[in-house]
């Protein structure tokens, strides 16, 4: 363990967490709509993958936030997008569930679970057919784990051989159905594992994630092949800003929350001294300055046009 | 009554007198439903027969079928009407034809209901209304529920038809509150006439009919005349007789829907009134629909990609005038 | 191995080819249409699975024939059906891809490739529910298992724990496909393992269909589960009566015939005294005026009047 | 030129100039394609530009969908159009919205081909005609093609678009042979008048288009009139001016369309006419189209559940009657 990346999973990870707790405030307030979903909880399952995939293309589902500030998107242009604004990600035509930004080589954001599994197999196929080498990364919930979209990718990223890491975050729950109730069998990564190499991690902590990404991205980058890995993570709040989340216990959420992952990253690392209790407060301060100006930024930011409407659909107009 | 609180009691009635009624959907048994339309049924009827299925839409409706073939009666909650694209082939290439194909052997009393339409910033994924899919393949039953009555009576209705039956509701129906009373002879195949009118006919359904009834009290006011108007309960089968008296009275049609407009459904309705009622009327036809773009999350360019009470009333009164009203 | 069983094995399996044969026959001379799909070389398959099943609803797709013909539904209902008669098993309005008897319990013909599993993990849901307990079997292609019906239906009949064996029919191509250049691996019954018993067997060889399937059938029964059973077999024509099938070598061919199910189920109850050539001579006498009934009755029966266009789109009319 | 040879020349091309293209979908590479349109092509660029896919439409349109972001031009064949039910979630809630729920930030140059209607008993599963599921989405182009000039200018416009393209072919064309000469213009956006006339203008496309010139040889003899004919090459963007202009003119319309009646896209014709030439009109136009069932196996049935040339001319030349020609 270094502490250059010690230090950069808990930047990550509080400006993860404090952007979606202000999310979070700013939806009461009436200044973002629609679905808000957030992963409070599973920051050290998103940062830990991004920054151990490092560069490559990366897809996910509508919980994306986190993963697009670990990408190093700016939060100015993601809270921007919760606001609806011009200034947002994807101009504000796409919200909280759609985070698009090809620059940052970032995939969405997709609302319909397990749609973009296929997407990321097309892509690993492009880019091995096209010579480059930094593979492809897909990130899905343990619902998604029961479509078609899910079991068809597995095997034709087998079939083609292609470099693209499959990353489950199994946090036990589809909105209110636990996944052992839908699922044949609980242990995830079993589902792959007679296509590819498949394992299951702690994704409550940021090391391992790190670690389980990183060398998953050696390997498919050296063999050119696909890799699974389930993350077993939890998320705090409930599954989107409008469900009451009484399908859990009081004392389930206890015990998960006894792993937080930021909890947990700062104690491994004051013990082994990677972080100093300055730089915490240090960060802590930044991210509450980041955090201020993204959300002025946003309420700053101009809407779209109307005539936005009718732009954006097609590239030849 | 609230309209959600309508289609559960239609279906838990119907539960209790007839065990081979089962429902089954995600997130419908144990967490009472994503909109709440099944809640309590878990505990009163059992996992057994209100079954939580994985997020598998295709085998949602591809179990239902095969449940229906082994003398079940199932009631399908596909969540929104958006993710039943992953089952359109199940719906279209096997609901919709195993009876033809069979010669008549097999009947499927299927019903599967969702949700549709723009409710507030869902994006592009999650505000689709999708009329024109499905009322435009045969062999399926489509009816839409606008308020608690046709809710309660419609999806009673549809429950108890041997028929594949797909039953829209709306997203932003669920919480409201409705008048409900007892119908003795509710046929959801008939449509209803739900204010008359005499010189101008509107057509529509579901939740838009409701702002066009706010619509049609400015239009009133600021033209002088009066609008029938006529709710469209059953898009399949399409029994469009009280349109076409209707227009042969008021000479005048207006259509208006949550749909697209190139496409929509509405052209369908306008399209058998030319073929009934060309002569007797004076104007075009008018469509009032939502712009033909993906639906964006901002409100603003949301709330101007659908018809609004205001801008229905709007573009009814310009054409009016136009047309000499 | 015993007498009677040996006896209905050549029965059907010639009742079978022979029907096959003639169909195809008759297609030339243009009296049947559409896509005729021959299970010529697969009726080892077909038939024993069909007689080992016995009682209990069964699914299949488009390649029918031979499976309706096991069931007992009379060789003249369903060459009617594919001469287009009113008098067809479908009334004409299915043809060879859409045979229909719910009286025995005979549920598809169907076009959509793996669209029907779904069907059977539903029925066999209602049969437990109904404490039914003769179970359901599905039969299906390689090519299908490629796919998200099939998958999703492995998955929900482990979740839901239903009486239903799926009958993999492996003849190694779905049309000029080769299955082990479009799966991840070729022995298919590895894709079911995790969900349920599975096993591979010779499905050129009747005897050992009829056996595995019956133990399978009593498991199921018993133990209220979903079973899996993968039976290698070859169809000898091509995928329908449209294609070259140069796809195929013929040496491939020739190797595939030596194994024939007829002449393999001959040459084994010849040598443990099962069948007697008479038998054997007196049931191909049977099955020539059996087809010839068929067809004379598909020819003589009449075609559906118009009006029959828009009958049995609904109960309800 | 055959059909199918004017679309493999139209793939081939381009193909050999851009190897960002690719190709995939079931059977189209070492078989050389269920209609011989790609036959030669696997042999020519080899299986990482000639994909063979598994039966999974689901994931053929989606894996396209990466491959579009990946910097590929991906040409899907869907089998036939009846199998692509499988993939409408990705066609629908995917290719046609990511542009724009991406604020514009990513492009989808794919293009899907895929026959449609009915061709010889073929049974309800495979006899489908589509134009009104795709035509209806915002964000996707429609394109159809009725013969191998259409087919070779129109599917090479397709695939250089940077749009998703639905590219709608028809199972009885692959082995007709058409004339075929060099255009310099062509675009396939907008529309072309197959054949000029006075009286009445007939819309169409695909393979009905051809049975519609049959009948209205019959219908100019019996009526002693001419009738207009203008293909519908582009269902969507829809730009129907020159249908708009021949209206004007010959102040009736008839639409002729192998989707059944109800809510099928014809629909959209004659409302879109209804909004723009109203007051033109002599007649209700007319529409010619399947019937609102399934399609039989049984020949006889099937040919009366689809519009023959016989059909149409009688169908036209009573109505044309009737409406005073
Ligand atoms: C195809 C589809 N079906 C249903 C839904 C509704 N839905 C949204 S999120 C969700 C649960 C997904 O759970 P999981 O994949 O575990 O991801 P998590 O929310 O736990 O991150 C469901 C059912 C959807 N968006 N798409
Ligand atoms: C969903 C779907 N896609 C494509 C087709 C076209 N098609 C018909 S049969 C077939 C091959 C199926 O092969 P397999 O499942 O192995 O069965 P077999 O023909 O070998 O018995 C294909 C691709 C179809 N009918 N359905
Ligand atoms: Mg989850
Ligand atoms: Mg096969």
């Amino acid at each position: 363990m270094n502490k250059s990346l010690a230090e950069k999973f808990y930047y990550y990870m509080k400006l993860g967490r404090e952007f979606e707790l202000r999310a979070k405030e700013e939806y009461m307030k009436g200044n973002i709509g629609g679905f808000l979903h957030l992963a409070i909880g599973e920051e050290g399952t998103h940062v830990g993958a991004i920054l151990g995939f490092g560069n490559g293309e990366f897809f996910v589902h509508y919980r994306d936030h986190v993963y697009a500030i670990a990408r190093g998107i700016s939060p100015k242009l993601l809270m921007a997008e919760l606001f609806g604004k011009i200034t947002g990600v994807s101009k504000g035509k796409g919200g909280s569930m759609h985070f698009y930004s090809s620059k940052f080589n970032f995939y969405g954001g997709n609302a319909i679970v397990g749609a973009h599994i296929p997407h990321a197999v097309g892509l690993a196929y492009a880019k091995k057919y096209l010579g480059k080498s930094d593979g492809v990364m897909v990130a899905f919930g343990d619902g998604s784990t029961n479509s078609g979209n899910f079991y068809e990718s597995l095997n034709l990223a087998a079939v083609y051989q292609v470099p693209l890491l499959f990353f489950c975050e199994n946090n036990y729950y589809a909105i209110g159905t636990r996944i052992d109730r839908v699922s044949a069998f609980k242990d995830l990564y079993k589902k792959a594992k007679d296509y590819m190499i498949a394992i299951q991690i702690d994704g409550m902590d940021v090391f391992e994630v790190y670690r389980a990404v990183s060398l998953a991205k050696e390997y498919i980058q050296e063999e050119g092949k696909p890799y699974f890995i389930e993350a077993l993570t939890y998320r705090y709040e409930s599954h989107s800003m409008s469900d009451s989340g009484d399908y859990r216990s009081p004392r389930e959420l206890k015990i998960a929350k006894e792993k937080d992952p930021i909890d947990n990253l700062l104690k491994k690392a004051f013990k082994e001294s990677l972080l100093t209790k300055e730089f915490v407060e240090e960060i802590d301060r930044k991210v509450e300055i980041e955090i201020e100006e993204a959300v002025e930024f946003a309420l700053n930011s101009k809407e779209p046009d109307l005539e936005e409407l009718y732009k954006d659909i097609f590239c030849e107009d | 009554m609230l309209y959600r609180d309508a289609l559960k009691k239609a279906i838990d009635e119907l539960m209790e007198i007839d065990d081979t009624i089962v429902i089954l959907g995600e997130d419908v048994g144990f967490y009472g439903g994503n909109y709440r339309v099944t809640d309590g049924l878990f505990s009163k009827y059992g996992e057994k027969r209100v079954i939580d299925t994985p997020i598998a839409e295709n085998s949602i409706v591809g179990n239902a079928i095969g449940m229906a073939f082994g003398g079940l009666r199932p009631v399908v909650e596909i969540m929104t009407v958006n993710f039943s694209l992953l089952a359109y082939d199940q719906i279209v290439n096997q609901l919709a034809k195993i009876r033809y194909m069979s010669g008549g052997d097999i009947c499927i009393p299927l019903t599967i209901r969702m949700p549709q339409g723009v409710a507030k910033q869902l994006a592009a994924q999650h505000s689709q209304s999708f009329e024109r899919i499905f009322a435009s393949i045969p062999g399926l039953k489509v009816f839409t529920a606008s308020d608690s009555i046709t809710a309660y009576y419609g999806l009673k209705q549809a429950i108890l038809s041997d028929d594949p039956v797909i039953f829209l509701e709306h997203l932003l129906l669920y919480s409201q509150d409705f008048l409900f009373y007892e119908i003795n002879d509710f046929d959801i195949t008939k449509q209803r006439i739900v204010k008359s009118g005499e010189n101008i006919t509107l057509v529509s359904c579901l939740k838009i009919l409701h702002d066009s009834l706010e619509a049609v009290k400015e239009v009133e006011k600021k033209l002088g005349i009066t609008v029938e108007v006529i709710e469209l309960t059953s898009l399949s089968p399409l029994n469009l007789d009280l349109v076409y008296e209707s227009v042969k009275k008021t000479k005048r049609l207006v259509v208006v829907s949550e749909e697209p407009k190139t496409g929509s459904f509405t052209s369908e309705i306008i399209t058998k009134v030319m073929e009934n009622c060309f002569y007797y009327l004076d104007a075009p036809p008018l469509r009032i629909t939502a712009e033909d773009t993906p639906t964006p999350y901002n409100r603003k360019l949301e709330l101007f990609s659908i018809p609004t009470p205001d801008k229905i009333a709007t573009k009814i009164i310009n054409w009016g005038r136009e047309h000499g009203l």
